[in-house]
């Protein structure tokens, strides 16, 4: 009986309370949401974009906040789960104190969030979806800084070919990410007329003997590596220490001092070790160098892969949220504004390159850069030396 | 001291180094021979000619020359399963009760081992340490990460397993499965108060990496090296220490026998005087010293670890002891090496025999489907719990 | 004073109400017997005595020590030995390892050596299967090893549970001889047993159990002659 | 022609002979006792007749039917229903669910039947439940059919066991210690529940049990086992006069008492 | 004098009329904060714990139908649709629901511990994601390269056909599964199925190559969903119009219908489970939890009575995965990792396993503590911590706590914690199983409780 009079008058506190205080909605709060996965085995990158984001939101929300608006940040765990992506988009959706929305690194939780950002007309920048279907389905919400699969892959082939590679082995990581990135690079690379030793996929973390033997069989001049660096980098390690000599190239899942932290030397050994990405060295973008040592002090912790492009695609919405509030005199901006701001973004300076979307939200010419590990010491991870250059706009 | 050396009985000391030698040998021989007809029967076919087309050489000698490597490479990972699996079969003897969060305990050691060595290395004690000092700090990560995880590993008997000791049998084990995965997330908490990091990353120090060259052969024109790297050594050296070391706890002291007892018949075994409790958390804490200094020794030959490491090593680790013949401690022994030989082979062979269709992402089911064959067709494993003899 | 003393023990074996109030003495050297059917609650009341089961109700003194809620472990400590019902040898240890298990809290090897030694002398045999494992042995074999195992501790109190269980008569009459051995050799000793005669040929004082109370106590002479004891086994009323 | 027939069944386990080369005729409409001391292979002769351990030799011939190599339930629905030494109830079910789940060979309901609740469940449901309130009143448990079969009393719990079995409709009833921890009442009242199950219901019963009070004035026939062998089998009378049971059980010298009281 | 009528309800809320006012109390106070502050989480919760007074008070059966169906099918809608979020999490429970009543039977009522129960899950969203989507013509290229513009295999109404077909392939292969391992033990039962599990979430990344059933990682979208027939909108907004607020689109529909669409299950589920439990089977599956050996004797041929309790909890678990496919549009080998069978187990753990009510409250628990409370404490934390609000006693600002102590990350710290807390102090779960009570004509025992 005590159990029911517990229930009852739990219910009767809990009345009182939301009547009460209802939270203040105070119109004046633009929020930015970031959804990444913060927990399971994919939150080291999840966590960062998230800190990137939050970062940025620190230095340059100055100007918004002089218009007497306070700007927030309001991160969400998507565990890299759809399901879980979903329910926190709706919720986003339905609080219309945001106004977009940085987010997802897993393509299989951003395709069907996005759905609901769209039917919301809620802008969302993906700092690491690299699946084509994320823009083709011409969602004028939807937008990526970061170049397509079918980009990436061409750029790691061109600049194999450009070095005279003959053959090649290609590893990835069965992720949406690593082998969408990997199968557009082996096509490119056989368009490019270079013999296709091997292609696997493994989720394995750690024991790469089972997948060298093939490797160290076939001898290729190149290995190719579609994935992040916590696999990439211990491959290329154990691969040098059972004797391959040839090169190593990997995208941008590979860009963070921790790859040199696991490989140490042997990146610099034979072939040398060379990884394609966006956010160009210190020299090209002077942003990134002071971005790295903000986040250090901040955080004290290297940052991990599209921690970068986390901080841009802040950047990019506080941009557009300062012209659409501007256009609608200073008051509250709609969502539609922000979203039509964003699209019409023109070079945007961001760390990670200079930004203008096409007409489904791809970065019009994605500059990308070929870089060399060129030094052990995780330190000088952001004096890596370009080797190559390359823009290519990504394909209608 | 003289007494004491007069009491160590040799023979149980060195027992487990012939079976190992055997265990090993045996199915090398087992698995290469299957390779070996494969490779002539897929010759001829189609698969001969497209590996012949890449790499010009016969389907046979590229199985032939690979062979010795992939061997070499079945064998570590083998240990590596091995040395895990003991902590399952310790605990399994002695209650009968698959302890899940023992993949956990062996996460901790690990983390516990390479905090120490980045410690150190902070220090830069590391970094130009002779070769001696390197072991020696290596042994030190190794020893702190043993008693960290037999510390966690009797905390966590006494919480959540000896409330549940007469519950029916499966309360335990779901009791055990939630141990598994509020210890992951403590780690992950632990580590990103600590040091923020989710990665932790094994310092390189003294000359673990570099590669001792057993034997060069050329395959058609691309020569192969046959070879070890220091760490691979060091991990099945220590394996085999801890195997002979547990071994001779277990079947030469009178510790061991008192575990053996209680495994066999708890009220019996109070009758001696024996308290089963506290030989019950005995088994915990040599389980988890056991899983601790696999954990440190799993980070040193692959590098990267993170709060959710021990997951699949765990998986892989039980079915190991199954295969053996769980409860039965030169079982897990025999299952490590087994599994760890079938796994490399399936990954290493498997994607040039179907031609890419099955690659070594497969490997993994590879190792289930042995489990589920071995539970249906000889559930007491490969060594027989009914066999009479020594544990 | 008496060396072991149960006052109003009431014990529960799961649902069945197995030991309703009895009362048990044992006096120093002498060699008292607990006889009656199976399922009259013997078995019940040593593993009470040697904490397997707490009782409900009632005490248990050991030398003037109440031990009726202490473990069984430390009431080894305090003196008593039990050998228990299906002899409960581990099959995977040794001979040698089972005797070293009887006398696992001495520490001086020494002694240990010594006692087995004793144990050898009483049981010859034990001494040839030394290295055998305890689970190949014959029932007689494994009864001499559960007894040599129970006596490695010398314990002040001895308790058999049913010894002749499942061995051939010429076995029983040399289990027998021994125990009358070892209780002139100053060992007290409580004996469980079904074959109630051969018990009470060697017991001084004897209590018939029937149905968890105790039916008759007397000296082992008169309980020979006694109907009850026949009633109470063949059922004859 | 006997109901159950056994010829020389022996099983052994590691070395150790439990049961060796026993025969044994069970003719239909009887109780029979198995007697003998500890360890002398009657629960294992037992098991073996109920399947759970596969005899290593001999034949076992139920209702002219060979049981060898049939798995437990497969027996259990050739009519042959048994108790346990410790009692093995339901205990979170209710007492008439226990006696409904010892129906289970003879329901034919159909998963199809059940979900549609179509007539045939609905009246086999019906009937069942019926069956189980007489068995319940027929074994003296009426007015309890809701209680959970873990808070009866003792001596009920025992007799709701018995109802389990009997709902099987068996043709042999195996009954293992059925008056252990009884009280003499309870022991009197068992004892005419199973001369009633075998005149009013014709159900052969075969029992192991160590209180001699019931088996001496149940049995129509006791068989005594010692050392996994059968060395005696007759009426009560001439069991408790056979001089290899007194010896077997009361040890040497007792024959000899026994022998002087005739004498004398 | 405190007026009689509010003391009497609250002495005895037992008796006569009150629980009915107690009830319906609770639902109007409910509906109504919801309705005030549509994003207020507080006022969500004490709607939705009016389902638990509604199964907790006594009262008569009809009344309590006739409250259960408005909450169910108006008033739950109606929220949703203001708040999509709300609607999204309903959906959620009633989702988890159905695969935890699924996993009850397995798990609760034949005692067998089934850790990769979400392999089932995935055959039925495998299963029209293929059918339901252009897969097939996408059969001879690697995933991510083919062409963009191919046919649908099947119309979209399909789907209703293949939540049917689901039932069938999911319980099939739960004995193609079963059969060899339904004779282990239990303890080595849960490991193969754990094994189970990974097997089928590995199949399904990596079956892209030789031919691409599944497209491996980039999964399959889009998967198209029953037609929506405008006629519904157009009732829905004439009849809740008003109280919506605004113009309910056909994707807001589409939530709503799927949500429906759950809660039949769900209705299906019960009203099976119900009849299963009440009939030979149901008694045959509790008696072997309850003690194999024993229903071994009585006639139970158990390996035969596993593998049915495990093909009746896969048909279900399979229609859900069609209906997550078909209300997701996308379907990725994400979705169905070991964290999902675990999630699904704890519900059941949580709940009380062999109980229907029990089961069901576990899943909501667990979704609402998943999605919102900690999501929310989470954000409400992020919030406190960039304002510069202090810790009132201990004045600790709340910008110096670690951002890593958001709760929302540390899902898999609370399954555990559920399981452990719940193995040691109740095992027998929130609301435990009990018999239904019969009633016997010789039932003198009954009389007043």
């Amino acid at each position: 009986m005590t159990k029911r009079l517990l229930v009852v008058s739990l219910l009767l506190i809990a009345a009182v309370i939301t009547i009460s205080g209802p939270v203040a909605a105070a119109d004046q709060t633009i929020k930015i949401a970031t959804q990444s996965p913060l927990s399971g085995d994919q939150s080291a990158v999840g966590v960062d974009i998230k800190r990137g984001a939050e970062l940025a939101l620190e230095q340059m929300s100055a100007p918004l906040v002089k218009m007497g608006f306070k700007v927030e940040l309001a991160p969400f765990d998507d565990q890299a789960n759809p399901d879980t992506g979903v329910a926190n988009a709706k919720r986003i959706v339905s609080d219309p104190a945001i106004l977009s929305v940085v987010g997802h690194y897993n393509s299989g939780v951003q395709i069907p969030s996005s759905e609901v950002y769209h039917t919301s007309g809620l802008a969302n920048v993906s700092p690491a979806n690299t699946n084509p279907k994320v823009t083709t389905r011409g969602y004028m919400e939807v937008n990526r800084i970061v170049g397509r699969d079918d980009v990436q892959g061409v750029v790691g082939a061109d600049f194999a070919a450009g070095k005279k590679v003959k053959s090649v082995f290609v590893v990835h990581d069965k992720t949406a990410y690593g082998q969408g990135i990997a199968e557009f690079f082996k096509k490119r690379a056989e368009e490019k007329g270079m013999k296709m030793l091997g292609f696997e996929g493994t989720e394995e973390k750690a024991n790469f003997d089972s997948l060298l033997s093939p490797i160290l069989a076939g001898n290729p001049d190149l290995v190719y590596f579609g994935g992040m660096y916590s696999q990439a980098a211990v491959l290329f390690k154990q691969a040098r220490e059972k004797g391959y000599m040839g090169i190593f190239l990997s995208d941008d899942g590979f860009d963070s001092s921790d790859a040199v932290k696991i490989g140490g030397q042997t990146l610099l050994d034979g072939g040398g070790t060379f990884y394609s990405t966006v956010s160009g060295p210190a020299s090209i973008y002077p942003g990134t160098a002071k971005f790295v040592a903000d986040f250090k002090a901040k955080y004290n912790a290297a940052p991990q892969p599209f921690a970068a492009q986390g901080y841009d695609c802040m950047g990019i919405c506080l941009k557009a949220i300062e012209a659409a509030v501007k256009a609608n005199g200073n008051k509250f901006p709609a969502r539609a504004a922000v979203t039509k701001a964003i699209r019409d973004m023109k070079d945007y300076e961001g760390i990670t390159g200079k930004f203008t979307f096409n007409s489904i939200g791809d970065p019009t010419i994605a500059k990308y850069f070929v870089i060399q590990v060129a030094s052990p010491s995780p330190a000088k991870w952001s004096d890596n030396p370009v080797v190559e250059t390359l823009d290519i706009a990504p394909p209608k | 001291m003289k007494r004491f050396l007069k009491s160590i009985n040799v023979p149980e000391l060195l027992r487990p180094l012939g079976q190992l030698i055997f265990f090993s040998l045996g199915s090398t021989i087992f698995l290469s021979a299957i390779a070996l007809v494969l490779a002539l029967i897929l010759d001829r076919t189609v698969v001969g000619q497209t590996l012949f087309e890449r790499l010009n050489v016969s389907l046979y000698t590229y199985t032939l020359v690979n062979l010795p490597q992939v061997a070499i490479d079945g064998l570590t990972i083998g240990f590596v399963y091995a040395a895990i699996a003991l902590g399952y079969t310790m605990v399994y003897g002695v209650l009968e009760f698959i302890n899940f969060a023992h993949s956990e305990i062996f996460a901790v050691g690990a983390f516990v081992g390479v905090e120490i060595l980045i410690a150190l290395d902070t220090f830069g004690i590391l970094a130009d340490a002779s070769i001696l000092m390197a072991y020696i700090y290596l042994i030190l990560a190794i020893l702190g990460g043993m008693l960290a995880a037999g510390g966690l590993a009797v905390a966590v008997e006494r919480v959540a397993y000896r409330p549940l000791r007469h519950a029916s049998r499966l309360v335990p084990l779901i009791s055990a499965i939630g141990v598994s995965f509020l210890l992951q997330d403590v780690i992950r908490l632990v580590e990103s108060l600590t040091t923020g990091q989710f990665n932790r990353i094994f310092p390189t120090f003294g000359n673990f990496d570099s590669r001792v060259i057993l034997a060069k052969m050329t395959m058609g024109t691309t020569p192969i090296t046959l070879g070890m790297s220091i760490k691979s050594i060091i991990v099945i050296v220590s394996a085999v220490l801890m195997l002979v070391a547990l071994n001779y706890l277990v079947n030469a002291t009178k510790i061991g026998k008192a575990i053996r007892a209680v495994a066999q018949d708890h009220p019996t075994a109070s009758l001696m005087g024996i308290d089963v409790n506290r030989i019950i958390s005995l088994t915990f804490l040599v389980g988890g010293m056991l899983g601790g200094a696999a954990g440190v020794l799993y980070a040193l030959k692959f590098t990267r670890i993170d709060p959710f490491v021990g997951f699949f090593p765990g998986l892989k680790a039980f079915t190991a002891a199954v295969l053996g013949g769980i409860g039965n401690m030169t079982g897990a022994l025999l299952g490590g090496i087994v599994l760890g030989m079938l796994e490399t082979f399936a990954g290493s062979y498997m994607g040039v025999f179907t031609m890419g269709a099955a690659g070594s992402e497969y490997k993994d089911i590879f190792a289930f489907s042995i489990l589920i064959l071995v539970l249906i067709f000889r559930p007491q494993g490969l060594m027989g719990a009914n066999v009479a003899q020594k544990a | 004073m008496s060396l072991l003393s149960l006052h109003d023990i009431h014990s529960f074996y799961g649902h069945i109400h197995a030991l309703k109030g009895i009362s048990v003495e044992v006096n120093e050297g002498e060699i008292v017997t607990l006889i009656g059917s199976n399922g009259a609650g013997k078995s019940t009341t040593l593993r009470t005595i040697s904490g397997l089961l707490h009782p409900k109700q009632g005490t248990i003194l050991l030398g003037g020590k109440d031990i009726s809620q202490m473990k069984p472990h430390s009431i080894v400590l305090a003196g008593l030995g039990h050998v228990p019902e299906g002899r409960g040898i581990f099959p995977k240890l040794t001979v040698k390892e089972n005797l070293e298990m009887g006398a696992f809290t001495l520490d001086d090897p020494e002694e240990i050596e010594r006692r087995m030694e004793y144990g050898f002398e009483m049981f010859p045999r034990l001494k040839e299967r030394i290295n055998q494992y305890g689970g190949t042995l014959s029932g007689g074999e494994q009864q001499m090893l559960a007894i040599a195992r129970g006596l490695m501790l010398n314990p002040r109190l001895l308790m058999l549970d049913e010894p002749s269980m499942g061995l051939s008569p010429v076995l029983v009459e040399l289990i027998f001889d021994i125990i009358k051995a070892l209780n002139e050799k100053g060992t007290t000793i409580l004996l469980v047993e079904q074959n109630a005669l051969m018990a009470l040929s060697i017991a001084h004082r004897g209590y018939v159990l029937q149905n968890g109370k105790i039916v008759v106590s007397d000296t082992a002479a008169s309980l020979k002659q006694n109907e009850m004891v026949q009633k109470a086994y063949l059922g004859i009323d | 022609m006997a109901l159950l027939e056994t010829n020389n069944i022996v099983k052994n386990f590691g070395g150790l002979i439990a049961v060796n080369k026993v025969n044994f005729k069970l003719e239909s409409g009887r109780i029979v006792s198995i007697i003998g001391p500890n360890g002398a292979g009657k629960t294992t002769f037992f098991n073996t007749l109920t399947g759970i351990y596969k005899p290593d030799q001999g034949r076992i011939t139920f209702n002219g039917r060979p049981l060898n190599g049939l798995r437990p339930d497969q027996i259990a629905s050739r009519g042959i229903a048994r108790t346990f030494q410790n009692i093995r109830l339901f205990g979170n079910m209710s007492v008439i669910e226990n006696i409904l789940v010892g129906m289970h060979v003879h329901l034919k309901q159909s998963s199809i039947d059940t979900l549609f609740h179509l007539p045939f469940f609905k009246k086999e449901e019906r009937e069942s439940e019926q069956k189980a309130e007489e068995l319940m009143t027929y074994v003296g448990l009426q007015g309890v059919g809701n209680e959970l079969a873990k808070n009866l009393p003792y001596g009920g719990q025992r007799r709701l066991e018995i109802a389990r079995a009997l709902a099987a409709d068996p043709l042999m009833l195996l009954l293992d210690e059925p008056a252990a921890g009884m009280n003499p009442q309870e022991t009197e009242d068992i004892i005419r529940l199973f001369r009633r199950i075998r005149d009013e219901k014709g159900i052969t019963i075969l029992l192991i049990e160590h209180d001699m009070r019931v088996v001496m004035n149940i049995s129509e026939q006791i068989c005594v086992m010692d050392h996994g062998e059968k060395i005696a089998e007759g009426t009560p009378d001439e069991i408790r006069s056979n001089t290899q049971v007194i010896e077997a059980y009361l040890g040497r010298g007792a024959a000899a008492g026994q022998h002087e009281e005739k004498n004398a | 004098m405190v007026p009689t009528f509010w003391t009497d309800i609250i002495k005895k809320p037992e008796q006569g009329i009150y629980p009915h006012i107690i009830i319906l109390a609770h639902m109007i106070l409910g509906t109504g904060l919801v309705y005030i502050s549509p994003r207020s989480n507080l006022a969500f919760l004490v709607l939705i714990t009016s389902f638990f007074t509604l199964y907790y008070f006594k009262a008569d059966q009809r009344f309590k139908l006739i409250v259960g169906v408005v909450l169910t099918l108006f008033i739950l809608p109606v929220v949703g649709v203001r708040n999509i979020f709300y609607l999204e999490v309903i959906f959620q429970i009633s989702v988890f629901a159905a695969l935890a009543l699924g996993l009850n039977i397995v798990v609760g009522f034949a005692g067998l511990l089934d850790l990769g129960y979400v392999a089932f899950y995935a055959v039925g969203a495998y299963l029209w994601a293929f059918f339901g989507s252009q897969q097939y013509y996408v059969l001879p290229f690697a995933p991510g390269t083919q062409p963009s513009n191919l046919p649908f295999l099947l119309p979209g109404d399909a789907f209703y056909l293949f939540m049917f077909a689901a039932i069938f392939v999911a319980a099939l292969t739960g004995i193609l599964l079963g059969t060899p391992v339904l004779r282990l033990r239990g303890d080595y039962l849960a490991i193969v199925t754990l094994g189970f599990g990974e097997v089928i979430r590995v199949l399904a990344n990596n079956l892209d190559k030789p031919l691409n059933f599944t497209n491996g990682p980039q999964g399959i979208t889009p998967i198209q969903r029953p037609t929506m027939p405008q006629a519904a909108v157009d009732v829905f907004n004439k009849l809740f119009g008003g109280v919506v607020g605004h113009e309910v689109s056909p994707a807001d529909m589409y939530n709503v219908m799927f949500y429906l669409l759950a809660l039949a299950v769900i209705i299906v589920i019960v009203f099976v489970t119900r009849r299963l439990d009440d009939s030979k089977i149901g008694r045959a599956w509790t008696a072997i939890r309850e003690d194999e050996t024993a229903a071994i004797a009585m006639g139970i041929p158990l390996v035969k009575m596993k593998l049915a309790a495990f093909a009746v909890g896969a048909s279900f678990a399979g229609v859900m995965g069609v209906l997550l496919a078909g209300s997701r549009t996308f379907i990725s080998p994400e979705s169905f990792s070991f964290m999902q069978s675990i999630g699904v187990l704890s519900m059941v753990i949580l709940g009380g396993s062999g109980s229907i009510p029990g089961v069901i409250l576990g899943a909501a628990t667990v979704t609402i503590l998943n999605l919102q409370v900690l999501q929310g404490l989470s954000l409400h934390l992020s919030q406190l911590r960039q304002s510069d609000a202090v810790i009132p006693i201990i004045n600790f600002a709340w910008a110096d706590l670690s951002t890593q102590l958001d709760p929302a990350k540390y899902q898999r710290l609370l399954f555990g914690l559920i399981l452990i807390l719940m193995m040691i102090f109740r095992p027998a779960g929130l609301i435990p199983s009990q018999r239904r009570k019969r009633e016997l004509a010789s039932d003198e025992a009954e009389g007043g409780e």
